[in-house]
Order: structure tokens, then sequence, then C-alpha cells
């Protein structure tokens, strides 16, 4: 099918032109890269279906393409949070410099993605994912300060050791099945675990990297919270799902459809580590003063639910994962768009410099609430799902039972950060520097709101997105995978019946909200955040009393063993230990023509000497 | 006046470097009497040379009559448990004094609240700005010209049936005719 | 056969000779023969290469002289390969530098011309030459070309590059002479073909002898660890586009050169040296790269890394490693000489070498900003460029070969690679800098010159198959040395 | 208006009349609900009211060392359903314990107008009433009803735990009678009572419009 | 048709029962804590004056949208739990809506209120609201560990997630799960102690350190919809804690009105008793710092917790 390439080929053309256009003209940058992105995504939901494959050769390789369920439900993820993206960076960007370099970056990154996702050979996996980390790489370095810099080179090492053990991964893979094709690979079956142990786990590093798993997650926060923010909504919403979807590829292929005896150990190692990133991402969250970087560490905790969920490999936990891996998307891309949007509108998203912005920005704090709602995991919202999804997955069907209480903590902690990201930007006393501020332009405030509103309705009716995922599920190897719309079930018969929840929750709400507005409505006075009662002092103009700095102290203090294990840390000092042993070798060349002469000396006398032992 | 051996090293010493008038009022408590201009070379020489590194207490009279501010500076040595005072005395007209919250940190606290209630200025004084009072605009309420009484009455509204409370044993008594007692005597307000 | 393989030779020199004369009639005679004779060259070798992959190898016997004394010129799919790639970059290479100093004084651009075009004619010389000794000269004339250009600046720290580039290349020739003697002693020939065919009579121990003598010689023109301590002097301090031919074409027949004596004349397993050496420099080469402040002397150790990654290839053995080895060869050269001409303009705008005055220069400089990024992304190895390709093939390669640790190096060593290559990139675009105007705009043949080199990049980064035919035919030239060996000894 | 002391000592008729001259006493005092029909309603909240008496923690002078002693064991005011409250938005009475000086009065009135009606006022000792020792202070109010409606004094100094659980008893007297409570006369007569406030008060920085 | 009739009026009864009956309890409270303190204290229905006080409060003052759904989030909540606890067993009137009884969902829907209460008291732009709010969730992490240990380990235990089968269990077998599992009921009970925030664990709201903490800024209709939701939330723990401990109540074989109310007879004792735990720890203790807090509940409720799903383990013969 020729669909295929020229999708990626819309994409591309859509790349260039916007390079080329912004220098001709700058305020149609935006539009025409939003207008390319919506093209594709139109043509593929309306040319490309299920089945398509596309095989050709290049390079003597054979190469594949196609779409099966699996990765039409994580194009949703990228085609849908794709063109919001786009939508929201159009106002976003605006008045930048270098807005062709931006837009065509952006969108190589969704070329690499649907590449990635629509690869079925391994060779065009890792092209597709090299050219989604490069251009990746190229935005998180937009933003002109200087340290971003070394924050993107940070994300460039781990990114390339991710890839590097796929390809090394992949040339075993070439070795032993001889073939490229993932299919033809997964068709040949199980393979020696022995003497190949390392192939899936060499691509579950590679996956894992891009997902922010544990020990490699230290790139995530500040390359997250360093991008511009339209682009860190793809870059945490739909990138980090690029290693959820190889993830879950690998597991399944490799383990449960062949190796099932030999998935015991992954599962637990998986599990565990993916409980032990929620709960550092979680712990880091809630002591961040920066609302970018607190929704950075967010998300590698989102993710760390994610993994769990893949790690059970149960049809309950696989659910909660694919289900999440919607979810975070949608509701971390509205968050990292109201982060963006405080940013644009304010020029900072510190939590210690901005607060009350509800007054000034209305909608977006609408769009934040819900989202983080959704995030906590609170009912009615959509993350409330999930939450019992993996909860029942782990203790019904996964025999996990401490991890449940990780995660748990983990979800529990949430809660604070989920406070302190609504409370830092938009609640307390209004700042003064902020009285002028203005509600996001409309283009911005659209793909924030479908967000927001997606996060509530598929709280009633999650079963909008089991559908694809249950086809996800069932392309790689789930059988008999069943889905009601708005019900919850484990294989216990329990039931939670979300539909019902929602009404119930909304008619209370209707019934507490009228006594409530309606009783006393004329005597009831709304006053400012400057008024306040505290020992009848009268704030001045510039001072605010907002709390802000050291907001979770005390719970940092109870905590502070699990602040011991910094990760960050310890990579500086391998980095540093690492450096001071390359000085060693770097001091070979000393720049003295006399030493190179007695090298070559040397060489010739230790090859004669040592000749039998080489050349034999 | 061999008891005050001590007392009386310290107070040569010092009058050997500086001008000033000073005895020993007591056991450990010398009192000299200095310029304006040299107290802050005298604390600074007490502070330093002879470890009287604690200032104890700074205060402040009015001498109306003289037509002079009195500023006396406590400071005490905790080895040899000596007190110096050092009094000095300012011009009402123009009360500028020096400033000594650089060698004790506490001192500032004593010199923003004469500024605010005897209205001597101190240069370069940290936070000199409303203390105690607020929004205070009459003369300093510490200065013996300031009538607090009349200030009062002007400013506050006094309940009726209070305007005469001065005299009310007085009227008391000439209403019932009964004797002011003695000891209630020197209560009174006349 | 339209043309022979002797107008590689004969043409150069001639207009070598040539050019000081017609200088004197016209003077931009000096600047445009050597692109004249280097675009005739890039005809001879495309005529060659594809007569050679349709009928076979082409032997020329200069002036009826017989082996084993006779000056021989070899044309196989490989050496005509490596030939039209010399050919093609020295030209682009000439193209790149046609303005080059062009304030300088009449005769110093003549003599720079000169020794550039010896430059490029020797290593053509050396690839296609069929006997071990003309080997040896073409090598020494490459060398003094190169040794004269090093020092062309004349500064002090041009003059002790170019010593040490001396020093060490004076070693590679003894040592170089003494591998030949030896060979000539047992064998009787200087004919490369009759000396494989001969190889097996020579005593074990001799042969060994010979052997180190001529992996100390041509590993010192190779730049292998530990023999290329005047490699990265020698490019830092060469003006520009000799830097660029160092890395494109100097190298490529150093590395020639090695490979043709290891593969063809000696059947000693040298599998294994070859690997470790080629790691061990590559490792060298590359953490010695990564703390260089110095641009130009950072480009040069990583062109030392690439080689290293070459000499695996090559020490891997196996049809695709060196299919891969070919590629990469290719691949270096081409994204080597982009940087080195970007580099270039970025120094002549900064006045500076050091990495620091990069900042923020892509606003001088938008397009060369553009090109380096470009071939600092392709060289390490990210698809969709062309470095990506051949990278991946040695790793299959690798992979076939049942190498892991050998994989896992190389991958690491490239994180390392990769770090330092897009830190500069990150400089260039990224860290804030007051902004003034490009004092020295690339001039438009520059631009055709870097964007020949691009395009290539992207294209071959796309498609691969471009080039996939020659390089296959090259590499089984190469594997194949009984064909080798026959069809030449037929031939003569 | 008997016979008038020569040495003039006003008889307590005058002082009265002055009284009222002085503080005009609100007179659309303790409005519990503005339709006078349900007096039955009246009654049950005004009982809940009474009962439910929430006293702001705000010690103003010396006074307030009598609040813990009535609050705690041995007098126990909760039995009255008084108890503290931490916030003016929460609390009922605003207890003024002892002198105000100026600086502590302006908090004090913006106290009080951050409560919610009704709310009482009771005064404390005192200084409350005629300045009592501080009579000639520069610096403390001396007749606290100019400036804030007060519902209940409670002399002395310092009146002992009894007078205060009498004051407040006084209180839920009024309370139930339905004339305490002075929150909208203190509104309908703010003009006045701006007037007093600002003449003490010097920099006055309050918003204009009486706006909690 | 009937049946959903019946399952409102259910719903209205229990609401009702449970306002009642919350602010009984927080009555008794007071009135016990003035007996031991001898004092008189006030009398028992204290609260409720207090309530029609401040809802009879004649202005009130909101400070902003947030602020003023402050309550009704309470209210919601307290709602919703309140309809998905069985208060009685098998008994049509107060089944409510439970569907069984999700416990990961009552888990979640409990800290719907106070999270929305948080948001209000952050909008009130009072710093002493948000130092209370950054003590609550905090606080929160510390017992919501233990007390889902002790859930897992029941869930674990019995094979299911419901509530309404925890009960119906009890029911069948006699056995308490009290007994079955006393390291759940521990640890249950230790993190109940920081449920109901009284000391020591009440430094949320401290009126002398904090000016009663989140609810500083709310008076009048809002303070008074908030003690409401209280009063609610405190009954729901207690049921909930029956429920899953103490057998639940309405296991008696009379029929109609009379079971019923022997049903609410026995509820009321198990709840009353059960509420005298925490009241009574409060009434002897002092107060802990956030940081001590959540170190106790770390401490030995969570090794309780740990030992709980052990235990379960153990019992279900999966462990080992």
């Amino acid at each position: 099918m020729e669909m295929l390439s020229s999708l990626l080929l819309i994409f591309l053309i859509g790349a260039i032109t916007t390079y080329f256009v912004d220098s001709i003209n700058r305020k149609f940058t935006g539009i025409i890269a939003f207008l390319f992105v919506l093209l594709g995504s139109l043509f593929f939901y309306s040319n490309i279906h299920i089945g398509d494959v596309f095989v050709f050769q290049l390079g003597g390789i054979e190469m594949q393409w196609g779409i099966n369920d699996y990765s039409y439900y994580f194009s949703y993820i990228v085609l849908g949070l794709g063109v919001l993206a786009l939508l929201y960076s159009i106002k976003y960007i605006e008045g930048k410099a270098r807005q062709g370099y931006f837009y065509a970056s952006f969108l190589l990154t969704i070329l690499g993605m649907i590449g990635v996702i629509i690869s079925q050979d391994f060779v065009s996996l890792f092209i597709f994912w090299e050219i989604m980390t490069w251009a990746s790489f190229l935005l998180v370095i937009y933003n002109a300060y200087y340290k971003v810099k070394t924050k993107g080179i940070k994300y460039m090492i781990f990114s390339a050791i991710g890839a590097y053990a796929m390809l090394t991964a992949i040339v075993f893979i070439k070795e032993h099945y001889n073939t490229l094709l993932i299919g033809e690979a997964i068709e040949r079956g199980a393979f020696n675990f022995q003497q190949y142990r390392y192939i899936p786990i060499f691509l579950l590093l590679g996956f894992g990297i891009k997902a922010a798993v544990m020990p490699f997650h230290v790139w995530a926060p500040a390359a997250y919270s360093k991008s511009p923010m339209s682009f860190t909504t793809i870059f945490s919403g739909a990138m980090s799902k690029m290693g959820i979807f190889g993830i879950g590829l690998v597991l399944s292929t490799f383990y449960l459809q062949h190796n099932p005896e030999n998935f015991y150990w992954v599962k637990l190692a998986l599990g565990w580590l993916g409980g032990i990133t929620a709960v550092m991402g979680t712990l880091y969250a809630l002591i961040q003063v920066d609302a970018k970087k607190l929704l950075a560490y967010s998300s590698i905790a989102q993710l760390g639910y994610i993994v769990v969920g893949l790690s059970t490999g149960t049809k309950l936990g696989v659910m909660a994962a694919l289900y999440l891996a919607v979810l975070h998307a949608i509701f971390k891309g509205a968050l990292f768009m109201v982060a963006g949007a405080v940013e644009r509108q304010v020029g900072t998203t510190d939590m210690t410099k901005v607060s009350g912005l509800i007054r000034r920005m209305p909608w977006t704090f609408f769009v934040a609430l819900v989202s983080i709602i959704a995030l906590a995991g609170i009912p009615p919202l959509g993350g409330f799902v999930g939450k019992w999804l993996l909860y029942e997955a782990l203790i019904t069907e996964s025999n996990n039972y401490f991890l449940v209480i990780v995660i748990f903590f983990s979800s529990t902690a949430a809660f604070l950060y989920s406070y302190r990201f609504l409370f830092g930007l938009f609640l307390g006393q209004e700042e003064k520097e902020t009285e002028h501020v203005k509600e996001a332009p409309i283009s911005m405030l659209i793909p924030m709101l479908i967000l927001g509103i997606g996060s509530i309705i598929i709280g009633s009716f999650p079963g909008l997105i089991f559908e694809p995922a249950a086809k996800a599920m069932q392309a790689i190897g789930f059988k008999d995978v069943t889905w009601q719309m708005s019900l919850l079930s484990n294989i216990w018969g329990n039931t939670t019946h979300l539909f019902l929840i929602s009404m119930l929750i909304f008619s209370v709400f209707i019934i507490a909200f009228l006594f409530l507005t309606l009783k006393g409505l004329k005597k009831t006075r709304y006053v400012g955040t400057k008024e306040i009662s505290t020992s009848g002092e009268l704030p001045k103009e510039w001072e605010n009393f907002t709390f802000q700095h050291n907001f979770f102290k005390p719970f940092e203090r109870a905590a502070s063993p699990l602040y011991h294990l910094n990760m960050n840390r310890i990579w500086k000092d391998l980095g540093k230990n690492t450096e001071a042993f390359f000085g060693f070798f770097r001091k070979l060349y000393t720049g003295n023509g006399q030493t190179y002469a007695l090298y070559v000396i040397i060489f010739l006398v230790l090859l004669l000497l040592f000749k039998d032992v080489i050349f034999s | 006046m061999s008891n005050f051996k001590k007392e009386t090293k310290i107070l040569k010493s010092l009058k050997d470097v500086f001008e000033i008038k000073g005895s020993v009022k007591s056991d450990k408590r010398i009192s000299i009497k200095a310029d304006k201009k040299n107290v802050s070379s005298i604390l600074l020489f007490l502070k330093n040379q002879k470890g009287f590194i604690h200032l104890n207490h700074i205060s402040c009279v009015d001498w109306i009559e003289q037509n002079e501010f009195e500023l006396v500076y406590i400071v005490w040595n905790p080895k040899t448990r000596l007190t110096v005072m050092v009094h000095t005395r300012i011009k009402r007209d123009e009360p500028v004094m020096e400033n000594i919250d650089t060698i004790w940190d506490q001192a500032n606290t004593y010199e923003r609240e004469f500024r605010e209630m005897f209205g001597i200025e101190f240069p370069g004084l940290i936070g000199a700005k409303e203390f105690i009072l607020e929004d205070w605009d009459n003369i300093p309420p510490m200065r013996k010209d300031f009538n607090s009484q009349q200030y009062a009455i002007d400013t506050f509204s006094t309940r009726p049936g209070r305007e005469n409370a001065q005299n009310v044993r007085e009227a008391i008594q000439k209403r019932s005719g009964e004797e002011i007692p003695d000891f209630a005597k020197k209560y009174s307000r006349d | 056969m339209v043309i022979t393989p002797v107008h590689y030779i004969v043409v150069p020199l001639l207009a070598a000779f040539a050019i000081p004369l017609l200088t004197k009639i016209y003077k931009d005679a000096a600047r445009l023969i050597p692109g004249i004779v280097l675009f005739y060259n890039i005809i001879v070798s495309f005529n060659l290469l594809k007569y050679v992959n349709e009928h076979g190898i082409i032997s020329e016997t200069i002036a009826g002289w017989q082996a084993p004394w006779g000056i021989n010129l070899v044309i196989t799919p490989f050496t005509g390969f490596l030939a039209s790639m010399v050919s093609v970059l020295g030209f682009i290479i000439w193209l790149y530098g046609y303005r080059f100093k062009r304030t300088l004084k009449g005769g110093l651009v003549k003599y720079y011309e000169i020794l550039q075009m010896m430059m490029i004619a020797g290593s053509i010389g050396v690839i296609i030459t069929g006997d071990l000794f003309n080997m040896f000269v073409f090598i020494e004339i490459v060398g003094i070309s190169a040794y004269s250009l090093t020092a062309f600046y004349r500064g002090r720290d041009g003059a002790e590059a170019s010593f040490k580039y001396l020093l060490i290349g004076s070693f590679a020739s003894t040592f170089l002479l003494l591998g030949i003697l030896i060979i000539y002693t047992q064998t009787g020939t200087l004919n490369m073909a009759q000396i494989a065919e001969r190889m097996h009579e020579v005593p074990q121990h001799m042969k060994i002898i010979a052997l180190i003598f001529f992996l100390i010689s041509l590993g010192i023109e190779a730049e292998m660890f530990p023999l290329n301590g005047w490699a990265p002097d020698a490019y830092s301090q060469a003006p520009s586009p000799t830097s660029a031919t160092f890395a494109a074409v100097v190298s490529i027949a150093g590395v020639y050169a090695l490979i043709r004596v290891l593969f063809t004349l000696f059947d000693v397993p040298v599998n294994n040296y070859l690997m470790i050496m080629g790691f061990v420099t590559m490792l060298v080469a590359e953490i010695a790269a990564i703390s260089q402040k110095d641009l130009k002397r950072m480009l040069a150790y990583s062109s030392i890394g690439q080689v290293g990654l070459v000499l695996i290839a090559f020490g891997i053995g196996s049809k695709l490693a060196v299919f891969g080895a070919l590629f990469l060869m290719l691949n270096h050269a081409v994204i080597k000489s982009l940087l080195f001409m970007t580099g270039s303009y970025f120094i002549y705008n900064t006045d500076n070498k050091k990495l620091k005055s990069l900042n923020g220069i892509h606003k001088r400089l938008p397009l060369v900003s553009f090109f380096f990024s470009l071939g600092a992304l392709a060289i390490v190895g990210f698809p969709p460029f062309a470095g990506f390709w051949s990278k991946f093939y040695i790793l299959i390669a690798a992979g076939d070969a049942r190498h892991v640790y050998l994989i896992v190096g190389v991958l690491g060593v490239t994180i390392i690679e990769l770090t330092y290559y897009l830190r500069i990139v990150g400089r260039i675009y990224f860290a804030k800098e007051e902004e003034e105007p490009a004092s020295h705009k690339p001039s438009i043949n520059a631009i055709i010159a870097m964007s020949a080199l691009a395009l290539f990049i992207l294209v071959i980064g796309v498609y691969p198959d471009l080039i996939m035919q020659p390089l296959n035919q090259a590499a089984d030239a190469l594997l194949n040395k009984t064909h080798y060996i026959n069809q030449i000894l037929s031939l003569n | 208006m008997s016979e008038k002391n020569t040495i003039g000592i006003p008889t307590v008729e005058e002082i009265k009349q002055a009284q009222i001259d002085f503080s005009p006493r609100c007179t659309a005092a303790g409005r519990v609900n503005d339709k006078e029909t349900q007096k039955m309603v009246d009654y049950i909240l005004n009982f809940a009211r009474k009962h439910s008496l929430f006293v702001l923690a705000y010690g103003t002078g010396c006074g307030a060392i009598e609040i813990p002693a009535t609050m705690t064991s041995r007098y126990d005011a909760e039995r009255f359903g008084i108890r503290g409250a931490a916030t003016p938005r929460q609390a009922d009475i605003l207890m003024i314990t002892g002198y105000l000086s100026t600086k502590t009065l302006k908090r004090v009135i913006r106290v009080y107008e951050q409560m919610q009606d009704p709310k009482y006022v009771i005064a404390f000792g005192s200084c409350t009433i005629n300045g009592g020792m501080y009579f000639d202070s520069y610096n403390t109010i001396k007749a606290l009803d100019r400036y804030l409606p007060v519902d209940v004094y409670i002399a002395g100094c310092m009146p002992r735990p009894e007078s205060v659980i009498r004051g407040f008893v006084k209180l839920q007297e009024l309370i139930q009678k339905g004339n305490a409570g002075n929150g909208e006369c203190y509104r309908e007569n703010l003009d006045w009572y701006r007037e007093n406030q600002q003449k003490v008060i010097k920099n006055w920085d309050f918003p204009e419009n009486y706006n909690w | 048709m009937n049946d959903i009739i019946f399952k409102i009026g259910g719903a209205f009864l229990t609401a009702i029962l449970a306002f009642t009956v919350g602010m009984f309890y927080a009555g008794l409270r007071r009135k016990i804590t003035a007996r031991v303190q001898n004092r008189v204290g006030p009398p028992i229905y204290q609260n409720f004056l207090d309530l029609l006080k401040l809802q009879s409060k004649r202005t009130n003052v909101a400070h902003g949208f947030m602020g003023h759904m402050a309550p009704i989030w309470i209210i919601i909540a307290a709602m919703t739990v309140l309809m998905f606890i069985p208060i009685l067993q098998n008994n049509l009137w107060f089944e409510n809506l439970t569907l069984k009884g999700d416990l990961i969902f009552l888990l979640y829907m409990m800290v719907f209120g106070s999270l929305g209460m948080a948001l209000g008291a952050g909008q009130t732009g009072n710093p002493n609201s948000a130092i209370g709010v950054s003590r609550g969730l905090s606080q929160m992490v510390g017992f919501e560990i233990p007390f889902v240990m002790a859930l897992v380990a029941l869930m674990l235990q019995f094979k299911t997630t419901s509530i309404a089968d925890l009960m119906h269990f009890q029911f069948t077998s006699g056995h308490w799960i009290i007994l079955e599992n006393p390291f759940a009921f521990l640890a249950a009970l230790l993190s109940s102690l920081g449920m109901f925030r009284y000391s020591p664990f009440d430094i949320v709201g401290a009126p002398a350190e904090l000016a009663s903490g989140p609810m500083s800024e709310f008076g009048g209709k809002y303070l008074g919809t908030m003690m409401t939701g209280g009063a609610v939330f405190a009954f729901i723990k207690l049921v909930l804690f029956v429920d899953l401990f103490l057998g639940g109540a309405g296991n008696n074989s009379v029929e109609g009105i009379m079971g019923t109310g022997l049903g609410l007879l026995e509820l009321l004792l198990k709840t009353f008793l059960f509420y005298m735990i925490p009241v009574f720890v409060g009434l002897v203790s002092p107060r802990y710092r956030t940081e001590q807090a959540i170190q106790f509940f770390w401490k030995w409720p969570s090794v309780f917790g740990i030992l709980a799903i052990l235990w379960a383990l153990y019992k279900n013969g999966t462990l080992l």
C-alpha cells in the first residue's frame, strides 16, 4: 500500500514547507503546520485501514510497514494529540523566533512516531525511533537559554543508550531469526532463552528509557519542563507512549505468546521498577516549585503506573495500561497546555511567583481542575477507571500484593502534588503583577477544552476507550477481552457502575449547589482574596500571603529516607568518574612529537615481542 | 577606695584615652560623662579592649529645663561583672546622635524607640521607619513638652460623666463632708 | 576501453608542471587547472568503474615494463570505487576551496593548488597501483605534499605540526621500505599479485616480520592508534580544505594501503588484531575528542575514531562487514569533508578555533549551521542519514559473527561521539550570544560544494540502494583474492 | 432632672441622656427575621443563637487572661454553648478584652467588619468603658461605643470570670428578646462610626465601601 | 418500579439517619470530653444548635467560585459514599445503591470531599488554610497506607473487593473479621485515629496554631454545610469499620420494622463503641506534629498492615 508512505510523505512535505514558509511569512507557519497535521490525520483515518501492509526493500533489507489494531490504538494518541498540540502551538509559539525550525521539528517528531507505530520490521522501527529522538532533541533545545543545552544532551545520551540497546537487540534478532520482520520473528517462535535472554532485555531497556522507567528517568524532568510546552504535550503525552507501545509489544511477543514460563522474573522486575518509578516520580513532583517540573515528574510517575499495568501481563492489567496510556495523554496533554498557557500569559510558571490566576484565567483553571481530578484518580473522572483497573489487576490477577501498596502510596501522594499544582498557579491570593493577565487566546483554549471534556466523558463511558483497547489487546495476543461501556468488573465478580456514580454525583451536586447558592443569595458577598480574616491586618497591595514555599515540608521531613535515593546524583557521580577515567586516555596524546615517535617504536617492539601471540 | 581597685583601673584607663568626667558610683558600677562625639569611640573601646561586650540598656531622659536630652548607655563586662554607664547629653534643638547599631545589633531597637518617642535622629539607622506608634502626627509623645492628657481629651471622646473625674474624690468629700484619710491623700491627684 | 588508468597519473603530473607556466599567462590558471584536472579524473574514474564492473579487472602496464619491476596500475571494482570516490571528493574540495585565500599572494595560491592536487593524485595513485614499490612512491608523494600543506600558514604551530608529521611520516617510509625489502628478497617480485601468489613460500617468521613493518608503516598512514599522534596536529593546523582532504582522501588511501596489504598480500590471520586495534583507536580517539576545546582538533580526533571503526569492520572480515566498511569509508569521507568545510566557515567568522566562540553562530551563518548539524547527526549515525546505514551494516555483520562485546563497545563509543557532536549543535543553535553580521558569508562555490555533500548524505540516507551495487562489487573484489591474483597474472 | 448638684456632678438621668447623645444606641438592633409573622421561627432561631455563641479568641489587652479561666473546668462556659472560634468568619461574639490602643482599634474594627451577622460585641473591663487607668494616655481610646456598637459592657478591672459569665447570660437574654446584634445598625450608621473612627485612626486605609 | 421507590426512600432515610447520628455523636463527644475534664459540658444536642445558628447567619462571605463550591464537594462525597455503603445487612431500606460497595471506589471517593474542600480553602487566600491543607494532605498519605494494607488483606483473604460480600461472609459464617484477621483490624484501627482527625492527629485544624486551618475563611452557611458533611462522614467511617470488622448490623431473624429497628440498634451500639476509641484516645493525647504523625502511621500500623497481608495469604493458602 502506498498509502502508508504517502502518509509519511505528508508529514515530510509539511516539515519542509513550514521550514521555508517561515522564512517568507512568519504569520502562516503555524497554520500551515496545523493544516498539514490535520490533513495527515484525516488521510490516516480515511484512507488507511487495519490490515494494510506495505512491503519493500531498502538497502538490501526487507521492510514492512503496516497497521494493526495495536498500532491503530496508539495512532489515536499520536495524531489526536498531535492535531491539538499544533492548534495550540499557533498562538503559543507566536512571536518567537525560529518558528520554521520549531514546526519542522515538530512535524518530523510526529512523522517519527507515526513511523514507529506503523513499522513492522525492526530496522524501520529503529530508523523512525531515531528520527523521533533527534527531532525531539531539536525541540528540547529550542528554548534558547543556557541550561537547556546540557539538559538536552542528557536527554540525548539517555535516548542513545536506549536506542543502541535496541539496536544491539535488533542485531541479535537478525542473527537468531535471520529476519528483521517483527511478524516473522514472532512466527518463528520460541527462542533459545539460555543464549538469547538479553534480546528482550535490551529491547525493554530501549523502550523503557523512552518511557522514563526508574533508573533511567533522570533525563525526563528537565527535558519535559524545558521544552516548549506545546511540544511537551506531545513529548510526555505521546512520545513516552512509544516506549509503552514497545514494552507491550516485547512483553506480548517474547514472553506471553511464546515463553510464558520465563515471564515471572521479568514481570517482577518490571513491576517493581514501575512501582518505584511511580513512587520516586511522585515524591519528587511534590517538592517542585516550578509547575512545569512538577508536571514532568508527575508524568514519570504516571508512566510508572502504565509500566506496572503492562508488567502484570494479565488482561485487566494490560487493559489498565492501555487505558492509562490514552488517559495520560489526555490529561497530561491538557495540563502541559495549561502550564504553557500560564507561561505565555504570565511569563513564568514558578509557583512561588504566580498565584490566584483563577479569576484571570477561569477556563484554563477549569481544564486544569478537570485534568487534575482525572490525574488524581478521583471518581467520576477517567483517572479512577485506570486506577481501578490497575488495582484490580494487581490484586485479583497478578498476585503482586505489596506492589499494590507501593502504587497506592504513590497515588495517594499524588493528591499532594495535584493540589499543589492547582493551588500554586490558580488559587491563593492574586499577585499584583498578574492583574493585567488575560485568559489564553481561543485557539489555545479549544484544544485544552477538548481534552478536558474528553477526560470527563471517558470517566462515565470508559467503554469508548475499552473498545479499541480490547481490539489492540487481541492484536497482541490476548484472547477474549471483554468490556462494557460504563461498567467495570473484575474476575471476582465485583462491579462498579460508573454511569450510575456519575449520575448520583451529578444529582447530589445539583441539589447541594442549588441549596447552598440560593440560600441567602442576596446576603452572600463575593470578596477578593486579599480580604482574609487573619488577625485583622489589611494586606498591602504588594503583599501576598499565599503559602508557597516549602509547601510539603512536613511530608518531606517525614519521608526523608525516601529522598535519599537520588538517581540524578548517582548518574552525575557516574558521569564524573567516567570523565576522570577518560582523562587518563586523553593524556596519551601529549602533543609532543618525541612521544609519538616513542609510541611508534614501543608499538613496533611490542608487536615484535608478541608476534607469536598476535598472529597465530 | 581600695575596695574599688578594678573599677578605678577601668576609669583611669578610660580617662587616659578620652576626655571624660567620671566616678565610681558603687561596687562594680562606674559612671562616666562623655561628650556626644566621643560616645561611640568610648563604647568601642570598652567593647573591644576592656571586654564590655554586652549592651545592657540605653535610656533617654528629657531634661527640658536644660534644653537637653540625656542618653545613658549601660554596658557590662561578664567576666569582671563591672558595669559602665556612659552619660551623654545632646541638644534638644538638634536631636541627632551617633548611631551605634553597628556595634551592638540590639541598640537598633532602643534607637528606633528613641527616634519615635523622643524624636532623636540616628543617622544610618537600620529600619528607620514607623516602629511602635502608627501614624503619629504630633510631637513625639515622650518629650516633656507633650501634654498627654490634653492630647487624649482632644483626640479621644470622653464619656460624659467623666469630665471632672479628677476631682471626684474632692467632690465626694465636699458633698458628704467626710475627711480624706491620710493614706488616701498621697493618691489624690491634686 | 576508452580511457586508461594512466591518465590518473599523467594528467595531474603534467598539470602540476604546467601550472607555474600557465600562471604567467593567465593569473587564475593556478586555481582553475586543478579543477579541470580533478574533473577529468572523475570522468576517468566513472568510465573505468563502469567498465570494470561490467568486464572485469583492468591491469595497465606502464611503458611496457613487465612485472616484477614494472609499474602497473590495477583497477578492480574495489580500487575503482575508491578512486572514483577520492576523485569526486577531491573535486568537491577543490570547488569548495576555489576562492580559498585568494587574497594571498599569487605564488602561495599556486603552491597550495599544486600541492593539493598532487596530494589527491598521489592518493589515487596509492589506490590504483598494482605493485608495492609504486605504492611506496605514491605514499611519499602524498606525504610530502601533506607535510608542506600542514605548514602552509608558516606559523609556529603549523611548523610544529608539520615537523611532527614529518617525523612520524619518515618512520612510516622507513618501515614501509624495510617491509618491501623483506618481501622482495623473499619473493623476488614487487607486483602485488605475484607476491600474493608466492607468499605461501615465504618462511613464517620472515612473513610476520614483514607484516609487522607493514602494519607499523601503513598503520601510521591509516591513523591507527598509537601511531596517529601526528594526525590531530596536522588536521588542525592545515588549511581547512586540506584538513578535509586529509579526512576524505588521505586517510582513505592509508586505510586502503593497509587493507590491500593485509588482505591480498598476506595470508596471516590479522582479524583479531584489526578489531582490537580498531576498537582501541576508536575508543581513545573519541575519548580524546570529547575533551577538546578546539573545533578542528575535535573533528580530527573524530576522524581517527571513524577510521578505527573502519578497521573494526575490515577486521570482522565477512562480506557484509567489508561492505559496511566501504560504505563507512564513503560516508566518512563525505560527512567529514562537510564538517571540515562548515567548521572552517565557523572559524573564519569567529577568528577563533575555540568551541566557545560557536555560541549562537547560527544567527550569522544559518545555512552553514544547518549543514554542520546535518553532518553531525549523520556522522553519529542517526537515521535517516547516510551514516546510519554503514554503521548498521557493520553492526549486523558483527552480530552475525557473534561479537557481542564489540557491538556493545562500538555503540558505547558512539554515545561518546554523540555527546560531543550534539554539544556543538547545541552551542551553534542555542546559547545566546550578541548578534553580529557574518563577516565571511559562504561563497557560492562553497555553498554548491557543501550542498552537494549534504544532498548526498540525505539521499543516500533515505535511499541507500543507489550505491549498493558498486559497493557490493567492490567488497566482492576485495574479498575474492584468488580472482584478483589470477586476473592480474593472466592479464600481464 | 432632679436636683442639680452644685459641684457639677451630673445626675443619673443627665448621664444617661448625655450617654445617648454621646453614642446613640441602635434602635434597629436585634432584628432576627425581617418577616414579623414568623414568630415561631424567630423563637427557634434565637434559641439556637443564644445557645451557640462562638467567641473570637482575640485578646486586645490584659483582660484576655480571664478568658481561659472562664472557659476551662472551673467556670465551664461551654455549658452555655459558648466556645472559642479561631477566625472572625466563624465567630459570633467579638470580645474586647481591655484597653484598645489606636493601633489595635484599627484591627478590631476590621475584624468586626469581617464577622457575619448577627454579631455581638462584649466590651470587657473599665478601659473600654471610659479609658480606665489609661484615661490620659496618648494612645488608647476611652469609649468603645463611639467606634463599634457594643452590646454588653462588663465593668471591672479586671472582671472576674463570674462577671464575664454574667455578661454572657445578659447577652443571651438580649438575644432571646431580639435586642442584640448591631451589625445592621452599624452598617446603617456607618458614616457616623466612620467619622469617629477616622478621627482616631490617622492614616485611614480601609477600602471605600463596606464590602465584607 | 417499587424497588426504585424503596431505593430512593431508603436513600433519604439513610441520609437522615447518618446526619442525625453523626450530629449526636459529635455532641456526645463534646459531652464526654467535658465530663472527662470535670466540666458540665454542653447538652448533647449542642451541635444541632450550632448548625442551626450557622445556617441562620444573615450574611455570608464567599471568596470566589471554588470557595463557594467547597462545602458542596464534601456533601457530594459524603452522600455518594453513604449510598455505596450497606448500612444494614439484607435490608431493603438501608442497603442503598450499594452495588456491593466497591472498596477501591470508596477509598477514592472518600478523598473527593477533602480534596474539594482543600481547593475551596485554597481559593480563600488565607495562608492558614493552605498550611492546614498541606498538613492534612500529608497526614492523609500517612494514614491511608496502613488502611489500604488492611483492606488489601481483607480482599485477599476473602477474595472479594466488595463490602457487601465481606458483610455477607460475616453474616453467614458468624465469624467477625476482627477475629479472622486481627492484624488487619489493628492496622485499620490505628489509621482510623488519623481518619477522625482527633488528637493526637488534629494538627490540621488546630485553632491556636492555624486558626482552624482549611476552614478559617468559612463561616455561616458554608461552615454549617461543612459541619453537616463532617458529621455524615464520621458516621460513614464508623459504619464502614463496623461493616468490615465488627460483623455489620441487621444480622437478626426478626421480620419487618422490628427487625430494622433491632438492626439499627445493633448498628448504633457497635458504631458507638467503636467511636469511643478515637474519642478517648483523643482525650488523653497531646498533639503530634505532621511529620511525627506520618512517621507514626508508617511504623506500627504499617507493620500490622504487612502482617495482615501475610496472615491473609497464610489463611488463603497462597503464602509459601
